[in-house]
């Protein structure tokens, strides 16, 4: 009988959950993440334009250094908003209790995952014919490899546990030790002999101002598409909670 | 002690739903309920080992978020784990457990418990080599080393055997001297009516019934508890 | 009895068990032997002589069998939910942390010594002359390493796949402390003194005090429930 | 390999990542909205159902 009751209070309860839900599953659509969208498609298909046909070849390293606009967009990425918002929002969520900032986090470290994966292999198939060989254990390569199992261990530990708050603080607290260790990594390697070519000279030197340009492009471009896929992926992680929610209430005993 | 709209979230599981309890300085309350009622994370929360989800839970006058040392300097939790460790002696783990909670005299008051406790002349013997009921006992002792104000009861008659039984009673009765609250949960109507000066019935996370023992009519107190777990007419109210 | 003498009294607890079981620094001390033994067969004879190999076998032998024992650290605590006792005494988060990190400190050194004599053994090398370098870097090694292990097997402790898992966290975050530690005691070893290193002492050092400061502020957190 | 085909070969891995990321999106939503809608339906269907509403 009780269940009975329950049920049925909790059926008339649900619509309003109901109707958020279709707000939300609208508000993907909603305008400003489409232009969003569109807008890093355009940028991209002008970067590509840049960096492809319009900036001139290299003279040493010929057509393959075009290869390196958005090898070096890819590294930005990955070390820079990727694992930035990573670490941010772990501190956040640790400080307010927000699962939403634990949703944000998630989703910049599986893109973090990707963009780091494109380094990763953009990087070795550049080298090859430039250095002869396809890998190097130069500070910038290493770094970014061990970055490249910090964001996958962060995954892992994350596929380990079940969803909530416990998961959020226990992946908040790797996420921000990990990010802390970064810069350790790198200096300690950097210790070691640098090959790697500096991509932007402290005496503004080294790359060509239409290259420069181009390279600009594929970065912007780039973290416009970073931005819009972070956005479609968290919107779907609060759905599939929100779903998850009202599945709950309509269940429950 | 005094809980208003407690909610604890387990995912989106509600194990506690908007709970209130007040048991005043002195009582002994035992609450009853099928499992999966809640129980069992009422007294964590109460003890600080989890945080509540929503609302307000004070212990001994003190908030269990905010001042949890407090809370946690005054209670005393004894629940069917024992939380001993299996390798040191019996002697060790009290004297372990007395510097975590700063007891003066430790020595003394070890020997003391372990008297009162039955446990004189094994407190050389590891751990790992008491039997059931001889670790439940010496898991009293533990709890008492810091002589709590407020003690807490999990289940506390678990897999004991006829003799550690008695003891846990016999301990019991005398802990309940007017000035010490008591705070346990249990499902077996038997052990739990014994001693109390209160009952409480839980069921689906929020409590459906609460009565002074003088109030209760031990004969038929298995029908009022299964009135309460299978109809659930009060809980809605 | 202070903030030291109380995690001193957790460590404590934890080294007198294990005096009494002897289970975990005997695996430990087994499997370091055993990482030396294998690596001995991996690596040529004549290549043995170069600076960096063999120091990168003593600290790979480290750091597996280390884990090892970070892996029981929390995981003893299980049983008969100890966890939770320790976790109802008044004491701050802050203190169980050093408790258990001391503890692992004095087991993964221990384990060490023990390993550096094996190694020094077979690898040949005379440690009893470099010793008071060595033993300054394993130290400061030890630290970061336990700093981060500790705080990591409590990350790991509840879940299902928690030996693997605690490897997958630990080993990248460690990277710096590995190089440097290498890096450092190949110094040691050639004779060049433990300051020609000085700058990778440096690094350890202040990955030592980042790590144990930003342990002690974020352990409330993974031991809340 | 040529240096240009390097170079496909590293833009072809780029899009590839990129285009197999997106579809996995694609199809993560949806699965996310049939979900959504069969919820919806389940409860008008139980609204119906239940008396007094």
């Amino acid at each position: 009988m009780a269940e009975e009751q329950t049920l049925k209070r909790t059926f008339a309860e649900a619509p309003p959950a109901v109707i958020e839900q279709r707000g939300g599953r609208g508000g993907d659509r909603s305008l400003w993440v489409d232009a969003l969208g569109a807008g890093s498609i355009l940028a991209i298909l002008f970067a590509l334009y840049l960096a492809l046909i319009w900036a001139p070849t290299e003279a040493v390293m010929g057509d393959i250094q075009r290869l390196f606009y958005f090898h070096v967009a890819a590294a930005w990425l990955a070390l820079g908003p990727s694992f930035g918002v990573v670490a941010a929002c772990s501190v956040l969520y640790l400080w307010k209790k927000d699962l939403r900032y634990d949703r944000i986090a998630s989703a910049s470290a599986e893109l973090g995952v990707m963009f780091t994966t494109i380094t990763l292999v953009t990087g070795p198939i550049w080298a090859r014919p430039i250095w002869g060989a396809y890998w190097t254990w130069d500070p910038r390569l290493t770094t970014t490899l061990v970055l490249w199992f910090i964001f996958v261990a962060y995954l892992m530990l994350r596929s380990a546990v079940d969803a909530g708050h416990k998961r959020a603080r226990l992946s908040a607290v790797f996420g921000i030790v990990g990010w802390i260790d970064v810069p350790i990594v790198f200096m300690s390697i950097r210790w070691w002999r640098t090959i790697h070519p500096t991509v932007i000279a402290s005496e503004g030197g080294g790359l060509a101002p239409d290259m420069r340009l181009a390279l600009f492009v594929a970065i912007g471009a780039f973290t416009l598409l970073y931005a819009y896929l972070l956005v479609v992926r968290v919107r779907q992680e609060d759905l599939a909670t929100r779903l998850d929610r009202v599945r709950h209430q309509l269940y429950l005993r | 002690m005094r809980v208003r709209r407690l909610w604890k979230y387990y995912g989106h599981f509600p194990a506690l739903r908007g709970l209130d309890l007040e048991l005043e300085r002195g009582r002994f309350l035992t609450v009853f309920g099928p499992n999966g009622a809640g129980k069992t994370t009422l007294i964590k929360v109460l003890s600080t080992q989890i945080k509540p989800s929503e609302g307000l839970v004070e212990v001994g006058g003190h908030d269990v978020i905010d001042a949890a040392d407090r809370v946690r300097g005054q209670i005393g939790v004894i629940s069917h784990n024992t939380y001993l460790y299996p390798s040191l002696t019996a002697f060790e783990n009290l004297r372990f457990y007395g510097r975590m909670y700063r007891v003066s005299d430790l020595e003394e008051r070890s020997r003391e418990l372990l008297e009162r406790v039955g446990l004189r002349g094994r407190e050389d013997d590891r751990v790992s080599e008491y039997s059931r009921g001889m670790q439940q006992r010496l898991s009293i002792a533990r709890a008492l080393l810091h002589e709590p104000e407020i003690m807490f009861l999990d289940e506390p008659y678990t897999g004991l055997d006829q003799h550690a039984s008695r003891m846990l009673r016999g301990v019991l009765d005398t802990l309940h001297d007017g000035r010490r609250t008591i705070f346990m949960v249990t499902h077996n109507l038997e052990e739990g009516l014994e001693m109390c000066d209160e009952v409480a019935i839980q069921v689906a996370g929020r409590i459906c019934y609460r009565e002074p023992i003088d109030r209760v009519n031990r004969e038929h107190f298995g029908d009022t508890y299964f009135d309460c777990v299978g109809g659930g007419h009060k809980w809605d109210s | 009895m202070g903030f030291l003498g109380q995690a001193w009294t957790i460590a404590w607890k934890d080294i007198l068990g294990e005096l009494r079981t002897r289970e975990m620094v005997f695996s430990m001390l087994l499997f370091g032997f055993l990482v030396i033994l294998i690596f001995n067969f991996g690596i040529e004879p004549g290549l043995r002589d170069e600076a960096l190999v063999k120091p990168g076998v003593l600290w790979a032998a480290f750091v597996f069998a280390g884990i090892l024992g970070l892996n029981r650290s929390f995981s003893s605590e299980k049983e008969n939910d100890c966890l939770q006792g320790l976790l109802l005494c008044p004491v701050d988060r802050a203190v169980i942390y050093l408790g258990k990190f001391l503890g692992n400190f004095v087991f993964v050194l221990a384990m060490s010594l023990a390993v550096l004599l094996f190694f020094s053994v077979l690898y040949n090398v005379d440690v009893i002359a470099v010793l008071p370098g060595l033993l300054a870097i394993l130290g400061l090694a030890t630290i970061g390493f336990c700093a981060v292990g500790t705080l990591f097997s409590a990350v790991s402790v509840g879940i299902k796949t928690r030996d693997v898992l605690l490897a997958i966290l630990l080993f990248p975050v460690l990277v710096p402390v590995i190089l440097a530690a290498a890096k450092s005691s190949a110094f040691v070893m050639n004779g060049e003194g433990l300051f020609a290193g000085g700058s990778w002492l440096a690094m350890l050092v202040v990955y030592d005090v980042v790590f144990l400061a930003v342990s002690v502020m974020v352990f409330d957190y993974v031991l809340e429930e | 390999m040529s240096n240009l085909g390097f170079l496909a070969v590293g833009y072809g891995f780029i899009w590839l990542v990129l285009g197999s990321y997106v579809f996995s999106l694609a199809r993560r939503q949806g699965g996310l909205n049939r979900q959504v809608d069969r919820l919806e339906r389940e409860l008008e269907l139980t609204r119906e159902a239940a008396p007094g509403r």
